[in-house]
């Protein structure tokens, strides 16, 4: 207890020093990576609420760990979405498909193809399962490692490289980053470079649709490191008080380029616990397990279109390779963090899972795989031939002056004269 | 009847009978009108549901409306700009209130990176017919975070319309236009002007609208063009580029130093009426540029460089700029600050003697 | 559960249509507020865990309330700080010397003698018994509503009028808004007219002094409508992850202008609770019970001082007043609203706590009113008699052009030659 | 020895061994000479610790001096910037990376609102000696949101002093000058220029500064002021107003086309060095003013206005501006966006016609 005191100036001053605490990962390179520590709720063991329970009488699940496939490949627990196997077989295709256009796209980079690639290997099924619960009219607000929503929803490869080649037929007439795509007809918001502005825009998405009394709804991701932002401050403002119709989703795959998930303040508190002190529901899941991920959107997309709101969703993932071809991982990681890390990997973790049911086999996996690849690159071919960044057709340049506004004003047409076309 | 005078004559019926308002009310009546009309607008921002807004110019409109066509939002200009980009992808027309210029900074990132290049970047596969309405500029002892008039901030961002009204006609005939626009607009409302105009006399009682001789606005609709100037004042020695509260100004000063000044009231900064600037430079071989704004690249840099390069074998004198200095508004030297008839009118008699 | 499905558009999609929830308070004018059903604990209810708990075992601190005072007006409870009758006489005096202070300077501006003035009606402890823990080489980061801190500190009345009235005398010079002092010697940090701002900033100070090894603390305020900005979202971010030596105060005082609190979001959580999500502690204290804030501020200091990092600390309370002289609350919440708020009054209950303490009287009240009453009157002459906004005295206007750099550019120079002066 | 001579000679001392060495390194280097010589520098920003920054210009920085010398942050530009104000406003002199200029926007309003604003505001009572440093600037591909300069965006601020050094000695030098400033500076750096001078042909090797002649700089400690250009070419015919990469630019253009342009490297265009800008086209009487970022309220706008205001009777043509255009950067038309030797080449052949 403290004791009684008199002079105002005189309490608790004390000669202790302060120091500055900056967070560090744990193993940096040179170290191996060892997350025999890490906590991870078996697969089953965290409960599913009713899509209607109040999100005060659910914060425990901000600070559990959805999954449902156990170490032994099984479906188990509440959260088991019980898919059939053809929706399964689905989605192993989906996120396999989205690592063999990942791997060409990249090496298209590393070839003088493309100025910039960046894949989403390893956090595959974060994407894939997700556009398979959400519908078409629904809106997506993703971020660039997001491409496989495009890819779930048979968006044509040749389209996507024609944007990543920024050739004669690049949808987004070559002004846009490589993996920046845009397509609203898929529900697909154009994909900004500045991290987390989508955040605010895709509440809005869903006011609007709340306002108009329409049945669609939005869905958003954000990176562990872009969480960071006042953008997502903003979004979890007016989701919560708006009761916005949207799912936001963060995915802490560990990694925002070099800094570790402690610097965006992942260390002591999770990120989905960043939705309890709104009154959003908020639930972690496995990222790696499909089924979890299928589920947990599932279940969120169910409270949003009952009118309930909005839902936080983090996705526990791993970023198992560099940021993007500018980058290179092993300057600040160990190289086989990746491999060490205890979630594994979501494709083999599906496809274990298909074995197990009995409904596959390493042969079946192997031939699709060899289908996709083969798929990627004829569809790399016909790309090509419509040109890459340095070389074949282009878009027409004109068109550098369009679309700044709807109509060009005067500046832009004699600008457009100045450059001589 | 040809197609022609059926469409004034329809426009008229829209229009409707034209009464003295002032500039609260006439942008209050083009909120309401367009509430009316079209079931995809919808206002929202700081203050402005129930109370009406720190300035009143959504008075009644959520009363009249619907608790969901005009509503308060959190304090968050990011999410107040952000939310309704969201709004317009989705295919609304949100009408947002900033509660004062000073305060869009936070929401800034989304004007710049977001809104004004969403259409670009997605090749028109979204696109955010989004307006913003802030009040700017000083003389109402706001002091530094209630006086600013940061429209070189946004005519600077391709993409952007920038639209700033002198009057309460143009106000509302503007903001509907900005408002029917498929691309974003930020109309900076001159707050001084709302009660009526302000000629930069401060010790003058300043007339209220509904008192100025022509000051009539329909209560219907009609529109005013983006992008299009209004010869304020026609006069053949020298042209004065103007907006906002220093079209007033300008012709204050320029009767009061007995120089028969052209004032042009740009209204759009973006998009600019460079026709009507030309014309009227080439036509008096003289300019001065008029904005309350700091000196430095404010947008009276872009006019001079315009003019100069429009007009360089016109001019008989340099290019006056009178602004605000390169200081933030002081509270008590507002009037110190505020480029008034005393400095319009010495930089036109300067231009006069060469 | 969710029974087996194929097509992946087919999916809880319904025709349900959504609506837009626009959050409102409960009473509008012409309405009686009736806080019957508000959730009240009783004073010495609320744990007082040690002040190197780790913040995830202290969550339920952030929905509860810490109350020292009770009803009867004694001191209850672990948090009551027991203070001595001189502190808590002082505690008083600050107390009413602000509200006396307030009272004159909202009627200098209705006479104008000023352009603008805010008070800090009904909220006066939130200041003083923070200016009282936290010493002058601490640094506060406050609000327009913190007038309290300068006053407890002793900060000359006059200096703080000459200022509300631009004059001759301004320490300010005439170039600030009325309320927006600025005292580096009394830790009291330049006020900004840019809500939130001010947070980012107080976690950098304190930062400095941890990266110094010094032992000074920072302390920041920022309203509950505030919190919706992103700066306070930086400001979580930042003292969470570098563990910065930092209060973050969050004034409840149900209000933000015609807003109320529902609309940053304090309908479903409170806003202590956004301190669970960064794995801060975080206190929610009655804002009207100096005696709690006394103790919830000393505990976060002490927390602070041993290098434990930040505390957020919402106080709960209510501004009994207009948002500032331009506003007229009449327009937006019932006129009784204030009078019928169950936390009553800050000064009536520490009154009432020294009377109960047989250590005052009704009279000694009265008098000591009527002493700081006439103690203002004194000093508004005396500043008076250095100009008013719109007579007397006024600051060089040459001065207009310094300050904006730490020596004038030619610019500068040669506008204020084209001023004349 | 007199003092003047001293002075001199321990300057000398100071700045020690010059070298070769390319931007990345100069900067490297002034970073780590401000660290070592001053305990109140740190360094923060997103990926600036133990990686060392995208760009690399802080690598070694955090081994050398401390894991509390040098360090990440949350990806918050709002936070970034906030904070450091409050550290300088402690003390201290925070140096702060923003990883590309495109991104500063959310940190806009702690510069416009704060940083800029402290000292003017408390009378002197609080200052914000922070430094603010960030790549800026086109020509790697990097498509809308890796090529930006918003320059204008910050000469528009009273209170912020905005600097761009175009080669390796002036980045140490303005950069240390920057740290040592008692108010804030944003210093953009064009990423184009890290590894070596590009003149704007995109298909021309760029020769590494290492090896390009008169490259030195000092490995230690000097300063290059603030507010004063550099003369980068002498010439007779036409004064070129550049900065940053476009000076690189600018000299190869004239050679191209045979102009003896002067091109004055303005190196802070806050403070501006009127008197070296007045000299120049006073001397010429012609003025191109080249930028790479958008044209409208661009900074050319600012230099084009002041160069009438103060040579109006010398000009003999009108002043040029050859800048980006009012698009956003697109990715796959960097070089017809790029305001390269051709365009500036042409307007210097219009501006001799005349
Ligand atoms: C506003 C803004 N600041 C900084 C950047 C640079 N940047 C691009 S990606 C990135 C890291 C993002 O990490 P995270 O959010 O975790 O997403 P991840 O890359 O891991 O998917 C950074 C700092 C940016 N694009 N935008
Ligand atoms: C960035 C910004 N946006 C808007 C405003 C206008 N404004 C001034 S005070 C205020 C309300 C603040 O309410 P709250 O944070 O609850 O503090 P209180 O006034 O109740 O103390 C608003 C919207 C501002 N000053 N700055
Ligand atoms: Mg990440
Ligand atoms: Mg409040």
């Amino acid at each position: 207890m403290a004791s009684p005191r008199t002079a105002p100036d005189a309490t608790l001053k004390n000669s202790r020093s302060l120091s500055l605490r900056i967070p560090e990962p744990r193993f940096r390179p040179g170290e191996t990576a060892d997350f025999s520590s890490m906590e991870i709720p078996e697969a089953g063991e965290t409960p599913r609420p009713a899509v209607d329970t109040a999100a005060k009488d659910m914060r425990e699940l901000a600070y559990g760990l959805i999954r449902v496939l156990g170490k032994d490949g099984r479906a188990v627990g509440p959260w088991d979405p019980k898919l059939d196997v053809t929706t399964l077989k689905r989605g192993l295709r989906n996120m396999m498909l989205t690592r063999a256009y990942d791997d060409r796209m990249y090496r298209a980079q590393r070839q003088g193809k493309t100025s910039f690639y960046m894949k989403s290997t390893g956090e595959e099924a974060v994407a894939a399962a997700a556009a398979m619960v959400l519908t078409r009219e629904d809106m997506c607000f993703p971020t660039y490692r997001q491409q496989g929503l495009l890819i779930a929803r048979d968006y044509p490869l040749v389209e996507m490289m024609n944007q990543v080649y920024s050739n004669g037929k690049d949808p987004m007439k070559g002004r846009q980053l490589p993996v920046m795509y845009s397509s609203k007809k898929d529900g697909f918001f154009t994909i900004s470079g500045n991290l987390g502005t989508q955040l605010p825009q895709a509440v809005g998405w869903a006011m609007a649709s709340a306002y108009k009394g329409d049945d669609k709804i939005a869905a958003a991701w954000i990176g562990d490191g872009s969480t960071a932002e006042g953008d997502f401050h903003a979004a979890m403002t007016f989701a919560s008080v708006y009761r916005a119709p949207v799912i936001i989703n963060i995915v802490n795959n560990q990694w925002a380029i070099s800094s570790f998930h402690g610097m965006a303040g992942g260390e002591g508190a999770t990120f989905a616990a960043r939705g309890v002190g709104f009154n959003l529901p908020a639930l972690r899941v496995d990222g790696n397990d499909f089924l979890a991920v299928h589920a947990a959107t599932e279940w969120a997309a169910e409270r949003a279109r009952s009118n309930l709101g909005a839902t936080v969703i983090e996705h526990y993932t791993y970023r198992a390779e560099g940021h993007s071809t500018s980058d290179d991982p092993s300057r600040y990681r160990p190289t086989d963090e990746g491999k060490l890390w205890p979630l594994g990997d979501p494709v083999e973790r599906l496809k274990q899972h298909l074995i197990q049911l009995g409904e596959w086999s390493e042969e079946q996996q192997q031939s699709l795989h060899a289908d996709l690849v083969e798929q990627v690159r004829a569809a790399g071919r016909e790309a090509e031939a419509n040109g890459t960044l340095h070389a074949g057709d282009r878009p027409s340049v004109k068109t550098m002056f369009e679309d700044v506004y709807e109509d060009m004003d005067w500046r832009l047409i004699k600008q457009r004269q100045e450059l001589g076309i | 009847m040809n197609a022609q005078i059926e469409k004034t004559a329809a426009a008229a019926d829209e229009a409707g009978k034209s009464i003295p308002m002032n500039m609260i009310q006439s942008i209050n009546s083009g909120l309401d009108v367009m509430l009316g009309r079209d079931p995809n607008c919808l206002i929202f921002g700081e203050d402005v549901g129930y109370f009406g807004g720190v300035f009143r110019a959504t008075e009644g409109l959520q009363k009249k409306h619907g608790l969901n066509r005009c509503f308060d939002a959190p304090i968050n200009e990011c999410g107040i700009i952000g939310s309704a980009i969201g709004m317009a992808a989705y295919g609304l027309r949100p009408i947002v209130e900033i509660q004062f210029a000073d305060y869009i900074y936070p929401g800034y990132d989304q004007i710049v990176s977001e809104a004004a290049r969403i259409r670009y970047r997605s090749a028109g596969d979204f696109t955010v017919p989004m307006t913003i309405r802030t009040p700017y500029g000083g003389g109402i002892f706001g002091g530094q975070t209630h006086s600013q008039s940061p429209e070189a901030l946004f005519t600077h961002i391709a993409g952007m319309k920038t639209v700033i009204p002198s009057n309460p006609y143009d106000a509302k005939g503007l903001l509907i236009a900005a408002i029917e626009s498929d691309d974003p607009v930020v109309i900076f409302e001159p707050k001084r002007l709302y009660n009526g105009p302000f000629d930069g006399y401060p010790d003058k009682p300043v007339t209220p609208w509904q008192k100025v001789e022509g000051n009539l606005v329909p209560e219907g609709y009609y529109t005013v063009p983006l992008g299009k100037a209004r010869i304020a004042r026609e006069g053949a020695d020298c042209t004065i580029l103007a907006y906002g509260t220093m079209v007033h100004v300008a012709i204050a000063s320029a009767e009061a130093v007995g120089v028969d000044a052209e004032v042009v009231d740009l209204r759009s900064l973006a998009p600019l009426d460079i026709e009507t600037i030309e014309a009227s430079v080439k036509k008096t071989g003289r300019c001065v540029i008029v904005h309350e704004a700091t000196r430095t690249s404010g947008f009276g840099a872009e006019l001079s460089a315009l003019v100069q390069e429009h007009c360089f074998y016109h001019l008989e004198a340099p290019i006056e700029r009178v602004t605000g200095w390169d200081t933030p508004y002081p509270h008590a030297f507002e009037w110190e600050y505020f480029p008034g008839p005393k400095r319009v009118g010495a930089a036109l008699k300067r231009v006069m003697e060469d």
